[in-house]
């Protein structure tokens, strides 16, 4: 049995003071104790920003890939051996906007893996520009008169192109943070916590205390979450607007859409029986494909 | 027009079929080759096609002799046209006393009147197919029994082709396309067309192989026990995925067609982290996306395979020509500097044993390495002996794939914490897999300490230690990578010193075999591993040459360049290419006879 | 006024006889001569693909960019210039696959681009591999077991992350399309055409004939295109599985979602007064500007 | 220890403030350079900090001297310390006889025991802010207000600055700011420290800018009427986008935060080909996904200018840090081969003259321009005479902006069809405008025709003629570059000659004040412009020299294996460093000093 801090390395984390960053970090543990994964076999990857730090404080089997590709490396990773538990955190900027392709493309693939946005709605590690899922109108420092675009819908793209797991984690809410990322790692298939995450340094909007006063649990309101054109109409209350008032703007946290049963990417090769690297002990024999060829 | 080197008693043939794109030319010929090599011939193929799916012009290039071919050559002896637009073009390749088949439904033969030096032999394909109760598609397969009757050269070589070909889907219409076969060979046999060469299968036809440079680095890969492969199609590595996926459920392969390049390569490199032999190719533009990855390949040490087969460049380019100007790019592609190793197979052999040497290159040095090929390699079938499978190893390095990581103390601290990226005398750390009990790591593409953390990093101290563990391997990896290889005579003997590197190796061999028959002495050199670069060898090569030439299919000297940098001398010939097409070895053989000609002054 | 003749250069089409291509030609040449688009204001952005080499073919401001780029440089380009009509051909490995990142993005910009998707399910010119629109187990080259992933869902993705105008056209009815791709063009704002384009060379499953027997025009069943929760909706069937019977796989086309009015990306600069051509004839006064620092 | 190179009579001083990230420690930085720049002092700065917002050590360092600095130097005569691990870290760094301020309540005295040379000073930060009625964020101020008072250096200029820096926003919080640095100014001036050097403002200050190198960029980039910016975020060049960000409106520029560094250069050259003067900048990881779009802007011969700022790599490598370890990556990047153009300014004068030169480099020639910086560059401020505004000019090239294009002639076919790529003697076409009337086209990424066909590209002869006409630029950029810049005395009379490019000039040239003091006659090269090579005024400086010594920081020898290359000349001694860390002019000057010592043998 782990306990959480068996997944601390000796390093501190360097996340400024009340960083929605170390909510997560304290869902994260607990989850993986309480799921009771073994340290060898649990694999993280993370992309780049602040939230990619954590790579130096998580004691597991890390890979600390590019800003945008934590995605193709951690899908790279578990089709290579499936008897490890990949998770993937990634960054807003990183996973929903240098990488949203791959996030996409991922959802579409069903592959066994729980994929945690850390959410702070800017570039945290580069210092405080938008992000793809900035609020429209707001200004940051590469955006001074305001952002032009409309904020990504990452729920709703994430159930428009098939992810199997959609969940919306807030970081100010540990227990029920902890609860969700043990779903998505217990999920078989694709399954994605978007985690709103405040970012007390460069975005002083989406504050801790601005989400306590928005956010409500959809377990408690008896949210069916296998009604995927539900799931696709709720994700367009699941972001919101620079002006968005308390009352008006209520912001779903808990399993948008879940999906189950469905084959997951690995099931569909039957030829991935064990870790690759079992193949590659000594020469394959390709007499028969050589000989085919002439 | 410049004589042709082959010479009166060559023994080798070019038959050329062309036709519209989309209309199975490609095929045809490879079915031509095919019928030849199971008759123990030798066949070198090419085939050259615009970057269109139909509409434009195809045509495919069969060389065959009874001796070994290293290339295909300009002039063609029987040309099959299946248009018109193929006479058009390719009329004027026809040598003297050269045969043309043709279809006078589709060619006007006033289009022929100017070559009274040839044997035009009209073969109404159509009616052929109608006659033999075929189906319209099967008019290619008339015009390849047409050129084995023009030939005199057994027709039973095609029609077993054809019935292994569909005898397994339809037997049915495998005996239609006999008889199609059958009818275009009658009609052509009686043409009577005499050829200065007269190709007979052997008695005891050895086996050997028809396969290109894809194929000949897929059976490569997976002999070298490759467990994942991930590939966006890009011409011509395209083929190499197709083929791969056409194996991975009887070589128990994960192959992934991804959403990009970019894809491809991180996906590689998690599979590697994983355990697996993983590779990716692509041409130089998916190259150029996969950059920032190959980077990460570098700085966290991961052992990949990346195929780079370069297509004209720059942007989209040509896509279906060939080219060798990705030579530099590979060299220094992706931010800061890292360990690469970077292969250039001549030819199929090459390709397979470069191969798989370079997944335990990779092993061994814990960073990538790159095939270096192009179109010229990728795309054309070459006969060959069948690949020495038994000479194929796996060496894995230091990896530790199972079992508990205390069992391995070299690769602990004194604590007896993992250290993935302990500093080694020769640059390589000890490699435990995810999932080996106690090893845990950051695998990094930050700057990072021993143990993988990156803030670490940082320190001067850190950042120095392991660049120089990293760059160390360079030296290591001298003593590992193929040396360069020599053909002909040594250079201290030779007229001339030929250095190449890829697949300017066969035309310039082709060309040697005319100039030696003349008496010209050729030493050639091929520049096998281009990095880390054979300085010591490339320059005594140099020292001992009378006169030097480099052929290259680029316009900037690439390889001249690294000569200069790394040899500090200088090249008495380079010769260019940069039009797409290969170097044929006519233009090899003229310029060193006009290098070597009394009255060119140097 | 301009004909659709204009539209065209010396060079013949030259898709394989009888691919969806065609359709789309006749269609796209039809709209710009509707418009009454000026020649030399008509800026033409393609990508890599079969349907890219129409750039040889349409006589206009032709940029033939990047496998997958068309996005960027037509936003530069419209940026560069509010006075040209920007059109962008895309395939669907190009927009939808490699690009898909670019696209996304694009549609929560609403920069005012007119984009038409050259979606023939597979890759054409590169010989036939699977497309990520491609059917789901549906076999080719690279996927000889059958395609793993579900295909992207371009409407809902579009719908979902902002586009201002979506619809799905069908190269089999040209005069359907010619008015899609018109209003696509005369829309101010991000506007999509995801078109049907039967492959005749690779794609043997989704034909011209197997669309016939399944679209149905919305403009017929009294769609409400404004309504942005039942786009999402209508997503879920705008896409096909392999096994689709003719009866239980209606596929709608025609305008699927619209928002008029909103302000469009430029709109938003106003810096943006004109060519920006114009800025570099000569140096720019930037004496206040360097004062300011020090 | 080594001795300190700058001499008993020297007359600047650094200070260093070190302190926790996130607390404003490079913002006081800046404040103090301030005043000394508004005093009529030079300055140069050094940031040193983690890639992490908080949690890290951050540290700023003001060089101050009444004569011009090029460059940081190793010893800190002021150190600042606002925490304990400022000791801990840079205590050494202090100079016998410098001062070290420290706040008692988060230093422990114990720690300073060792350093009996200094003289340490106690300021309880927070108590002068109480004491002042500021906020807790205003300790910073008072250890400004505290430098200056040990300095004796008038606390006008902090408070100047200070009421500048918040009039507007907050005039009550500037007189808070105001009192809390008279606070700290008065205890320090009490403690009666003495330097070496006076520091006193000039009764008639010249007017200087204090810019870093990307303000350098960014105002260049605006005087040449960049008309778009586009960009991704990345150190170090996320300030740029940043200050473009701050102008777009006051200068009427489009900027474009976009979704990643693949757009950011695509969208450039979409809008180079709609007319805008087009610039995107990142560091070597960004300009790693941007390789492919640059290649398609030198196929499409669209007029871009493209910053890559180096830091530390392979990968993430070292964010924050400097090296110059991306110069044959951009030489090389992208599959084929087309012309471009690198510049690699020294200095932030260099940057902004280099900016504005490469916009109408890239519209003469058609073809991106690099401007090749680094951290070291990018990072720090200097304090610099006004930019020579009225010398930048504007040269589109051969454009058409508007008009009918039948007014071109020269543009034109024979039947008066507008050729976008029509060949040229100086490959450089007439490029029209869209929108221009009658000038259909077709750019493309395919190689081409005259008119931009890609089907038509295919041909032999075409495609050899777009080669040669785009390749040809090369020539024509040769003869438009800046030249290398010669500093010190002509390589003929020099002890030593010392090749750089970038910003390894600064260092040098601090250290070539110091040997020249010491009677060493130093020549010091520096290659403006890396490509084209300038392989004649480089080859000529060599053979005209005694000894070379290359100084550059990266491991490999980047330009020395391009010296090679291009001028088959070896170097004597080349100085590397990879550690992240800018070249100090100690360590030239101790490595020059080592190179002339009687006793070292070469
Ligand atoms: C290719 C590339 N471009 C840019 C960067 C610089 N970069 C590092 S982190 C980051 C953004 C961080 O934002 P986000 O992903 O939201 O993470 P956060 O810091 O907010 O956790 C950027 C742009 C990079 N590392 N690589
Ligand atoms: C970076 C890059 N990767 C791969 C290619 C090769 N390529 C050209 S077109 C194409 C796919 C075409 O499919 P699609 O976009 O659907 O267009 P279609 O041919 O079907 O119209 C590919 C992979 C390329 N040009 N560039
Ligand atoms: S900058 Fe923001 S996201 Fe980053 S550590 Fe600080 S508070 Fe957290
Ligand atoms: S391959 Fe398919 S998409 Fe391409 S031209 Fe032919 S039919 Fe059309
Ligand atoms: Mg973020
Ligand atoms: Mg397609």
């Amino acid at each position: 049995m782990t306990a959480p801090s068996d997944f601390e390395t000796a390093n501190a984390p360097t996340w400024c003071p009340g960083c929605g960053n170390f909510g997560m970090w304290k869902a994260l543990k607990a989850a993986y104790s309480e799921v009771d994964l073994s340290l060898d076999k649990l694999a993280v990857v993370w992309g780049i920003g602040c939230h990619g730090n954590g790579a130096d404080f998580t004691r597991a089997q890390g890979f600390h890939a590019l800003h945008g590709r934590a995605l193709p490396v951690a899908t790279g990773l578990a089709l290579s051996n499936p008897e490890l538990t990949v998770v993937v955190e990634m960054g807003d900027g990183d996973g929903y906007g240098i990488g949203l392709g791959h996030f996409a493309h991922s959802c579409r693939r069903n592959i066994d893996l729980a994929v945690i946005g850390h959410d702070n709605q800017i570039y945290g590690l580069t210092t405080g520009q938008a992000s793809p899922t900035t609020d429209q109108h707001m200004a940051t420092v590469s955006t001074p008169s305001g952002v032009l675009e409309r904020p990504v819908n990452t729920i709703g793209l994430a159930v428009a192109e098939g992810a199997t797991f959609v969940a919306r984690g807030f970081s100010g809410d540990v227990e029920h943070l902890t609860g969700l990322i043990k779903e998505a790692i217990t999920h078989r298939g694709f399954a994605v916590v978007d985690v709103f995450q405040p970012c007390v340094t460069w975005n002083k909007l989406n504050t801790a205390a601005w989400f306590r006063e928005r956010v409500y649990e959809l377990e408690e309101s008896g949210w069916d979450a296998t009604d995927k054109a539900a799931a696709l109409k709720l994700s367009l209350t699941t972001y919101h607007e620079l002006t968005c008032a308390p009352d008006e703007c209520r912001l779903p946290i808990g399993v948008i859409y879940r999906e189950e049963g469905l084959p997951t990417y690995a099931d569909g090769l039957p030829q991935l029986v064990g870790p690759l690297w079992k193949q590659a002990r000594e020469p394959r024999d390709v007499s028969a494909i050589m000989e085919s060829l002439g | 027009m410049l004589a042709d080197p082959r010479g009166p008693d060559r023994q080798d043939l070019q038959i050329k079929i062309g036709g519209e794109a989309g209309y199975g030319i490609k095929a045809a010929g490879q079915t031509l080759a095919r019928c030849f090599v199971h008759g123990g011939l030798h066949t070198f193929d090419l085939t050259e096609y615009p970057s269109l799916i139909r509409g434009g012009h195809n045509a495919y290039q069969v060389r065959v002799s009874p001796d070994e071919l290293y290339s295909h050559v300009l002039p063609v002896d029987v040309l099959v046209a299946l248009n018109q637009e193929t006479v058009t073009r390719h009329l004027d390749e026809l040598v003297g006393g050269g045969a043309l088949l043709f279809d006078p439904e589709n060619v006007d033969e006033g289009s022929l009147s100017a070559r009274t030096d040839i044997c035009a032999v009209a073969v109404p394909f159509d009616e052929v197919v109608k006659e033999a109760g075929g189906l319209p598609v099967m008019r290619n397969v008339a015009a390849l029994g047409a050129v084995l009757g023009l030939l005199g050269y057994p027709l039973s070589y095609l029609e077993d082709s054809l019935r292994a070909q569909f005898a397994r889907k339809a037997p049915g219409i495998a005996e239609q396309n006999v008889a199609v076969a059958a009818g275009g060979y009658e009609r052509a046999s009686r043409a009577g067309c005499t050829f200065p060469v007269r190709l007979s299968p052997l008695p005891d036809p050895p086996k050997r192989l028809l396969v290109d440079g894809n194929e000949a680095i897929g059976v490569g890969a997976l002999a070298a026990g490759l467990g994942m492969y991930c590939a966006y199609p890009m011409t011509p590595a395209s083929s190499l995925l197709h083929f791969m996926a056409a194996h991975e459920q009887d070589a128990g392969v994960v192959v992934k067609h991804t959403e990009d390049e970019i894809a491809a390569m991180n996906m590689v490199v998690g599979a590697a982290f994983g355990g697996a032999r993983a590779m990716c190719a692509t041409a130089g533009g998916g190259f150029s996306l996969m950059v920032e990855g190959f980077g990460l390949a570098g700085a966290s040490e991961s052992a990949v395979v990346v195929g780079v087969f370069t297509r004209p460049g720059p942007a989209t380019g040509m896509p279906t020509w060939t080219e060798q100007s990705d030579l530099r790019f590979v060299m220094h592609a992706a931010q800061g500097e890292f360990p690469r190793v970077v292969l250039a197979p001549g030819d199929r052999t090459d390709a397979f044993e470069l191969t798989w040497k370079a997944f335990n290159l990779a092993d061994q040095l814990q960073t990538p390495v790159v095939i270096l090929g192009d179109t010229y390699l990728s795309d054309n079938r070459e006969s060959v002996e069948p690949f020495d499978l038994a000479a194929v190893t796996v060496d894995r390095g230091k990896l530790v794939t199972d079992g508990p990581i205390s069992a391995h103390p070299e690769a602990l601290a004194a604590d007896g914490t993992y250290l993935r990226y302990k500093l080694a005398p020769d640059g390589v750390s000890t490699r435990a897999l995810p999932g080996v009990e106690g090893a845990l790591q950051v695998v990094n593409s930050y700057e990072h300490d021993e143990y993988g953390f990156g803030a670490q990093g940082e320190a001067a101290a850190t950042r120095t230690a392991q660049m120089d563990k990293r760059m160390s391997k360079l030296k290591l990896a001298g003593s590992l990578v193929p040396p360069p290889a020599l053909f002909g005579v040594p250079p201290s003997e030779a007229d001339i010193s030929i250095i190449v590197f890829g697949t300017t190796k066969g035309p310039v061999r082709s060309a040697m075999q005319w100039l030696e028959r003349e008496g010209t002495k050729v030493a050639m050199l091929q520049v096998v591993t281009v990095w880390p670069f054979p300085a010591d060898r490339v320059s005594e090569f140099i020292d001992t040459s009378k006169r030097t030439m480099l052929v290259e299919g680029n316009h900037d000297g690439q390889l001249e360049g690294l000569i200069r940098q790394e040899c500090m001398r200088s090249i008495d010939w380079p010769v260019h290419r940069y039009d797409g097409r290969p170097f044929s070895p006519e233009q090899i053989y003229h310029t060193v006879k006009g290098v070597l000609c009394s009255d060119c002054a140097k």
